[in-house]
């Protein structure tokens, strides 16, 4: 049975009960005239069909699981399966094609062997299909007779289906909880593996960055000090992009809010919206080729030798365009919910529009703002492309930003994705440069939210 | 479900030539689906080729280095057991500089002395070619080159830079007294600006020593070929980088690449077996894949590649580093 | 000396007026620097955009070389076999592969394998097989040329071939010409027969799955937690954890996908199934973020109004607060979902950076996605591909474009003052 | 204060109503928000069928302790009932209370005028149509022209009924939302400075309504007006500092206040 | 309405003030939002030191004038002003006009209570603050403290000015923002019925307030309160469908109208 039926199966079923829970809402009302329902009609509906729905959807999951281990053992029984090689992958594969043909996916086998095992395959799968289906049915009109029992005039339906909401909901935020669990799962154990080989002080707190992944023998921990990576990407993606995206965003969303016509808002927000799409390659492209030249040039010319073509503030700079969008919106949608009545009260006593903005909007709508300019950092931080393209890929721990320098997460695309092997520790060291990435703005979040939280001004 | 199409993975300096591959099999047999080849890096696929036999894994890993020791201990762990190695051809690591540039001549010592963090374990100062070699011109010593994730820079570092260290006997003593100090005498790259790691885009190198006409750039000798009339090889030891000098090494920069295939795939993936041929097809002198910029193995080699192709010897664990 | 109330306010008003002129000065200059920057982003994205399309218009274009080919009577095969299964194969068995290189030759001069691309025969056989009459005449191909012979048209390459091509040009035998193709083929190694449909196609597949998946959970969320959620430590954890997840680096939620989904689904390397779960998780934060502040610029007043007449809080909420607050929301998706689009490194840890020379089939066929796509070609080695690269950010632009275009329709149709 | 003219303002018509049955009672509520107590043991007996006032100087809590008649308190986080109250004798914090079917019951209309930014029709059918009180559409009809009607509003609005609700003036907004109010036919409704946003017509005419339905509802106002309170009530509470200085016939407390405070307070000599 | 309430109501001391000087006036006034016509040929004048009252029906417009008088209609996009307006004889809407310093000049007091989201002490100080109009601390406090005693808000407040605005009860969020908008002393002080979220004892005290300030500046007030105008004001405006329907003494408005629906209004017989 593909899951598809039986999806479209439990849906169907549980729109049937939802029709046949209204009307019986509905017949309640008619046979007595003026009482009131607890709940509406539509109410008991959703009731029926969750329990026909949720029940019948839990089963064919768990059948889709189960079944073809039933199929399979169901089919080893046939005589023809004495054929097959040995366990293994061959015998795996050959299974496998039996079964494509026998559910029509393949139109013939790539291995003789695995002909004798269509018609059971076929038969078997007929069988439990059917059990399947029987079953999913059965679970549904079980769950759906259960509610439809239970509908009563004064029947608290909208309530139980209003806690289904609730636990929904619920879900639906856990989802970032998992996802966080996720993250620190995939990345531990490799990090603990990392750190058995370089000891985690080397690496904190190590000034010289230079692992290499093509080296044997046991590694120097002397490489493996990412306060130049840490340092790199603060000054590449949270000063400079940001000296750059803060006041370019913040006045553009100013001026779309405050200033600008209605029609001119409604064209440019769109539109400074794609700075963000355009593809980072463009970016980088931009940066390395026009962008860190004339940085270069432009810092020779006012007595900086030491300037090279790679550059932090090239990167930084074109980085800082890409986020304007990321500031921008974000503040433009919380200055625009600030209400009237604060602009208004702000114009009356005198204040220029500059005034009110500055000192009555921008407070007002400081969290969102805040929100905008994390997501702008963290773009920021995570981006590579230019970083490699124009601020190249050297670990300098210097201040001076005409110099070349990379940052954490490039070097753990790199590593990644180049040739040194799984198990040395400069391949490791991505996982670990992760898991302090992740663990960092961790608790940057933790200590802003408890910021934020006291600073918090409501108003309406 | 078992797959019906063939499924590669590996280095991005193979990728081009097994992506030639694949369309070329996908044009000869069109019954066949075209396979699906993947650029993950040498490292990460050797990971998911050895993590497993099945469908959810990859048939073929393409390496622009050989399978570590580890790397095959891995994969017997995880049950991948007969694997086949066959080299498919070369890749040069060339030296370049824009057209118009000075054209300076080098020899392995020279770039080691340029490039090497600790020349002989004495810290680097040289700052101009000049300083490293009186011979040379006086122009500041800036390379473009691949980062150290790269094969083209473990190339750089095994056939041109430990090869300039050792030209010391004091220093090819050390090789067989402390190993790991050797290594690293020899192979550590110089990280103060003269030498700029500059990231997997090769053709962000060619174009930045296009705009510069005094640096130079290291990077796969296909690059070099395809850029001609922009940017022209250096020499080494007096010999230019052509696909004859790579192929008979006497430009030393040729590093072998090779493609590793789960034997026990072959009889289960529709198409696995035409793959490998088709690989033998287009490896030659005139193959499809000298166009594309492959150097073409010696002939013993490829004689030998092409009796693995037919025989599928299972790889000997014991002759890996 | 006491001030008496007059003159207090006397000096008062005097210092306001003299700060007058500084504070209009101020207000202008304020005005000016809001027009400025949004100049200044304007400037950069039409630069931007310059730049991109006219290089990408290049790349719309590929060298096709001109010559007739008699096919009347030079091969064994009459119409009835194309009607029948494989005809292509027919074509290849009755030789036409064959008689377009004689053609070649005769047209172009002996080199002419090194100026019709490989395969270009096919094109021949597809025109054929979509009307056999050819079979009768003579056709006038226009088949796409070889990559050398591109690129000398270009300007580049060996002298000799540069020669050829201008010679070749003046005849009217090499043109450039729009290349159809480009927009419904995938992704090949010639630059000449490469096409861009595979790579969107991918990335339609994966941005539906991601924005499936990360607006409900996103919304839902988003409601959750400024509508129910009890202020407390649990509530705390997941607020931090989302604001956190806005924050990653995009390449740790490769390793997740990595180490989870294709733990889960092994078989779905490369699928836009796992690239746009991958995506979704990415996405999802940036959702709630944008949708919590614009759930919290409903004003309380419209929650009272509703919750007075005896709706309930499920009510409330879905009655009044998320139409009210739907403008915003699809703001914060539209930026998470261009964000999403334009994505590269998470989908390089989950196979996606991968050669499919077929547009994927489905949600679990291997694929690529544009960005990719883009990424792979700005690495080819053939120069062919500078020109494509463009192309195909040209393409992924106007994907953006198209869909901002819908949520900004979206918002605007949504939008409510109060 | 002009305490002569707010007596003779009171209704002539104010019988003994003390024999009237109760319908809402508190029982010594105090309500708290965080530390600070804002109603401190308030007991009062809400009558069925009369109108009565809650007045008393700003920041009193009359509105704290109207919003804790239908539980609109709970939307405070930090808000929390001490004490019992009870609808027709049933406690209405009992857990397992239904607080949507309570707020059925017990409607409410706000100092600021609040009208959903949906056109005026949906602004008073939202109410019907949530509680199911009807499933055609010509009653739902029917029941939006009485509510509008009865609010003094339907001259006004009824060629404009699917205008935003959000566009009238703020007069017009207020008598939208006691129109909504009444929509859904509550028992008892609670109002919270309904006219302060009103000129003199509207007022009278909502006055009118809170007479022609107070036959049939307990009505509870809260109001700045004395006048208004003498006009429209049959029982006053005034409230201060958080608790209830005196309560008793609106009669009564005008003409003759028990209390020194209630009489320093209605003839404007408190404060 | 009690009509005769009213009349006992208006202060005696209304002298015959029709030789008060005009501090603004207003000939040929039209207002529109876009195509509608809200105000419709309005010719006034507001005298200088003395109390002007606006009243009539709900959506008459009076709010719509009250904000043309000091250019606050500015930002509603739809509203244009047709006609002049005269502050001291100089033309509120001639290009080149500072609007900054008019609003300076001319200050406003609005219907819902709009405190910033700031503490109380920070909504005080604002004006002074943006005007420049001081450079010390000290004096700074003394006109916060001044402002808000003005007010009548300084007893309330004064432990807890670093308090958010927002924390305040309805009424003394509006007596916040007037104390805010007498920080910057204006010469024109218009009010949006102020009054309209106090209770009697805070109207009061504005009431007490507005008869000081008249002295210095020229007011006006938008009331619904018929009683409020008589209480307060020198001079009465009559709205009704966007026009003036007479304007005179507020003696005579209430103890003899001339037009007959002026009479009907003020009767309570209009509607
Ligand atoms: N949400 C709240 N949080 C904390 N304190 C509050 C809150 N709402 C009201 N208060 C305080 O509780 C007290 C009673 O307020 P309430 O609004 O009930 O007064 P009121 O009598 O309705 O005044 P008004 O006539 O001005 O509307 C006031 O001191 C007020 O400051
Ligand atoms: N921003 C606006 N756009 C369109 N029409 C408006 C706007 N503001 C007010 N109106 C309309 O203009 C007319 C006059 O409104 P205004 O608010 O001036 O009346 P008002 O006399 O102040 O009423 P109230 O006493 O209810 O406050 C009304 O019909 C109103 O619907
Ligand atoms: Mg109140
Ligand atoms: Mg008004």
């Amino acid at each position: 049975m593909s899951p598809a039926i039986l999806l479209l199966l439990a849906f169907g079923l549980s729109l049937f009960g939802w029709l046949a829970a209204r009307s019986r809402a509905w017949a309640f009302r008619k046979a007595a005239p003026g009482t009131r329902l607890h709940s509406l009609p539509n109410f008991h509906g959703w009731y029926v069909a969750l329990w026909i729905g949720v029940p019948a959807l839990l089963f064919a999951v768990l059948w889709n699981a189960i079944s073809p281990m039933l199929i399979t053992s169901h089919v080893m029984a046939d005589p023809a399966a004495s054929l097959l090689p040995g366990f293994g992958f061959e015998r795996e594969t050959m299974l496998a094609e039996a079964r494509a043909v026998a559910e029509g996916r393949a139109f013939g086998v790539f291995n003789e062997e695995a002909q004798g095992l269509v018609a059971p395959y076929r038969a078997a799968i007929t069988l439990y299909d059917s059990i399947g289906l029987v079953v999913t049915i059965l679970v549904a009109f079980a769950g759906g007779a259960f509610a439809f029992l239970r509908l009563k005039p004064d029947f608290t339906a909208r309530t139980r289906v209003e806690r289904a909401v609730m636990g929904l909901l619920l879900i639906a935020s856990l989802v970032a909880i998992l996802t966080t669990i996720g993250i620190i799962v995939s990345l531990v154990f490799e990090t603990v593996r990392f750190f058995g080989m370089v000891s985690p002080l080397d690496f904190l707190f190590g000034t010289h960055w230079s692992p290499d992944p093509m080296s044997s023998g046991t590694p120097d921990g002397a490489d493996y000090g990412a306060i130049p990576l840490f340092w790199g990407t603060i000054y590449i993606g949270a000063i400079i992009a940001m000296i750059v995206a803060i006041p370019l965003g913040l006045m553009s969303a100013i001026f779309l809010t405050q200033y600008a016509s209605n029609g001119v808002r409604k064209v440019m927000k769109p539109l400074l919206e794609i700075l963000a799409g355009v593809p980072t390659v463009v970016y980088g492209y931009f940066a390395a080729l026009t962008v860190a030249p004339m940085v270069r040039d432009a810092a020779q010319a006012i007595g900086i030798s030491s300037a090279s073509t790679e550059s932090a503030v090239a990167a930084g700079l074109v980085m800082g365009v890409m986020i304007i969008p990321f500031v921008s919106s974000m503040a433009d949608d919380s200055i625009a919910a600030v209400p009237q009545a604060m602009r208004d009260g702000s114009l009356a006593m005198g204040a220029t529009t500059s005034e009110t903005i500055r000192k009555v909007l921008i407070p007002a709508a400081l969290p969102g703002i805040v929100a905008g300019v994390m997501l702008a950092v963290s773009r920021a931080i995570g981006e590579t492309m230019i970083v490699v393209m124009a601020a190249g890929a050297s670990a300098n721990l210097t201040a001076n930003p005409f110099e070349s320098m990379t940052t954490v997460t490039f070097q753990i695309v790199a590593m990644l994705t180049g040739e040194g092997s799984f198990d040395h520790p400069a391949t490791l060291s991505a996982f670990a440069l992760g898991m302090v990435l992740f663990l960092v703005t961790l608790t940057l979040n933790f200590i802003a939210l408890r910021v934020v939280k006291r600073y918090r001004e409501a108003y309406e | 479900a078992t797959r019906d199409q063939v499924r590669a993975v590996g280095s991005s300096t193979v990728y081009p030539f097994a992506k030639a591959v694949a369309e070329s099999l996908a044009k000869s047999d069109p019954s066949l689906k075209s396979p699906i080849i993947e650029s993950t890096g040498t490292g990460a696929g050797m990971k998911l080729f050895c993590a497993g036999v099945g469908a959810q894994h990859p048939d073929i890993e393409n390496a622009s280095r050989r399978m570590k020791k580890s790397e095959f201990e891995d994969c017997q762990k995880n049950g991948v057991k007969d694997i086949v190695e066959i080299q498919v051809g070369l890749d040069g690591v060339a030296f370049a500089e824009a057209q118009g540039g000075p054209g300076i001549a080098l020899t392995p010592e020279d770039v080691y002395k340029a490039l090497a963090k600790n020349p002989y374990g004495k810290p680097n100062t040289a700052k101009t070619w000049k300083d490293v070699n009186p011979s040379l011109p006086d122009e500041p010593i800036l390379v473009y080159g691949p980062p150290s994730t790269s094969g083209t820079r473990d190339a750089l570092k095994e056939l041109i830079l430990t090869k300039g260290c050792d030209e010391n006997a004091e220093m090819k003593a050390l090789k067989d007294s402390d190993k790991d100090k050797h290594d690293k005498v020899c192979g550590e790259v110089r990280d103060d600006g003269a030498y700029v790691d500059a990231g997997e885009n090769d053709n962000l190198i060619v174009q930045k020593i296009e705009a510069n006409p005094k640096a130079i750039g290291i990077f796969g000798y296909s690059y070099l070929e395809e850029n001609k009339g922009r940017i022209k090889g250096l020499t080494m030891k007096g010999v230019e980088p052509t696909y004859a000098t790579i192929s008979d090494f006497s430009y030393p920069g040729a590093r072998p690449l090779y493609i590793y295939v789960k034997k026990a795939h072959l009889k289960a993936i529709p198409g696995l077996q035409a793959f490998v041929t088709e690989w033998s097809k287009l490896w030659g002198k005139d193959g499809a894949l000298a166009k594309l910029g492959m150097v073409v193995a010696p002939d013993d080699v490829l004689a030998g590649s092409a009796k693995a192709v037919n025989d599928l010897p299972v790889l000997d664990g014991s002759q890996l580093k | 000396m006491t001030e008496t109330l007059s003159d207090v306010q006397a000096r008062r008003r005097a210092l306001m007026d003299k700060g007058l002129a500084r504070r209009r000065a101020a207000d202008k200059r304020f005005r000016w620097l809001g027009f400025a920057a949004v100049a200044f982003s304007a400037l950069m994205l039409a630069f931007l955009l310059i730049k991109m399309s006219s290089a990408g218009i290049a790349g719309f274009q590929r060298s096709e070389v001109r010559f007739d080919i008699p096919l009347a009577g030079a091969m064994q095969i009459d119409a009835k076999r194309l009607a029948q299964p494989d005809p292509m194969g027919g074509l290849e068995l009755a030789g036409l592969e064959k008689v377009v290189e004689s053609a070649a030759k005769n047209a172009l001069g002996p080199e002419a394998d090194d100026l019709v691309g490989q395969g270009a025969w096919r094109e021949v056989a597809t025109a054929i097989i979509e009307d056999p009459s050819l079979l009768g005449s003579t056709y006038k191909a226009s088949l796409p040329a070889s990559d050398d012979l591109a690129s000398a048209q270009r300007g580049e390459g060996e002298p000799a071939m540069q020669q050829l091509a201008r010679k070749l040009a003046s005849e009217g035998k090499l043109v450039r010409v729009f290349d159809k193709g480009f927009l419904s083929r995938s992704d090949a190694t010639s630059p000449q027969s490469v096409g861009i449909w595979g790579a969107l196609k991918g990335s339609i597949l994966t941005m539906f799955i991601t924005l499936v998946l990360a607006f409900p959970v996103g919304v839902l969320s988003a409601l959750y937690l400024e509508e129910y959620a009890p202020k407390n430590r649990w509530t705390e954890w997941i607020e931090i954890s989302i604001n956190n997840l806005a924050a990653v680096p995009s390449i740790i939620f490769g390793l997740l996908g990595l180490a989870v989904f294709l733990a889960l689904f092994p078989h779905y390397r490369s699928a836009p199934l796992i690239g746009g779960m991958t995506l979704a998780l990415m996405t999802m934060p940036v959702i709630v973020i944008s949708g919590r502040n614009a759930i919290k610029a409903v004003p309380p007043s419209i929650r009272d109004a509703a919750l007075a007449i005896g709706a309930s809080k499920v009510q409330v909420v879905f009655n009044h607060v998320l139409p009210l607050a739907l403008p915003g929301i699809l703001t914060g998706t539209i930026i998470g979902m261009a964000r999403a689009l334009g994505e590269t490194a998470p989908l390089l840890m989950i196979g996606m950076r991968a050669f499919v020379a077929s547009p994927p089939s489905g949600f679990t066929a291997p694929s690529s996605v544009l960005p990719v796509q883009i990424f792979l070609w700005s690495d080819e080695i053939d120069r062919g591909f500078v020109e494509r690269t463009s192309a195909a950010i040209v393409v992924l632009l106007v994907f953006l474009l198209l869909m901002n275009g819908l949520a900004i329709y979206l918002r605007n149709r949504f939008e409510k003052r109060w | 204060m002009n305490a002569e003219a707010i007596q003779t303002a009171v209704k002539a018509d104010d019988k003994p109503y003390f024999d009237a049955p109760s319908k809402m009672s508190a029982k010594n509520v105090s309500v708290f928000y965080g530390e600070k107590r804002a109603i401190d043991d308030v007991s009062i007996e809400i009558p069925q069928r009369y109108v009565t006032a809650f007045i008393g100087p700003s920041g009193c809590g009359k509105s704290t302790f109207l919003r804790t008649l239908n539980r609109m308190n709970d939307t405070i986080a930090s808000a929390r009932v001490e004490g019992d109250i009870l609808l027709d004798g049933e406690d209405i914090y009992k857990s397992g209370m239904d607080v949507v079917q309570l707020r059925a019951r017990v409607g409410m209309v706000f100092q600021k005028p609040n009208p959903f930014p949906k056109s005026i029709y949906e602004n008073i059918a939202y109410g019907p149509k949530i509680h199911g009180i009807t499933g055609s559409k010509a009653e739902l009809d029917e029941i939006v022209e009485q509510s509008l009607r009865r609010a003094g509003l339907w001259d006004e609005v009824k060629d404009r009924l699917n205008d935003s609700g959000t566009a009238l003036s703020g007069g017009q907004q207020q008598r939208l939302c006691i129109a909504r109010a009444i929509a859904v036919d509550p028992e008892v409704i609670l109002m919270d400075e309904p006219c302060s946003a009103l000129d003199p017509i509207a007022t009278a005419r909502i006055e009118e309504l809170i007479d022609e339905l107070r036959g049939r509802y307990a009505i509870v106002i809260v109001t700045h007006s004395m006048q208004q309170a003498a006009r429209v009530s049959q029982r006053t509470a005034f409230f201060h500092l958080g608790k209830i200085v005196e309560y008793g016939k609106t009669s009564d407390i005008f003409t003759n206040p028990r209390e020194e405070r209630t009489k320093d307070y209605i003839t404007g000599r408190y404060g």
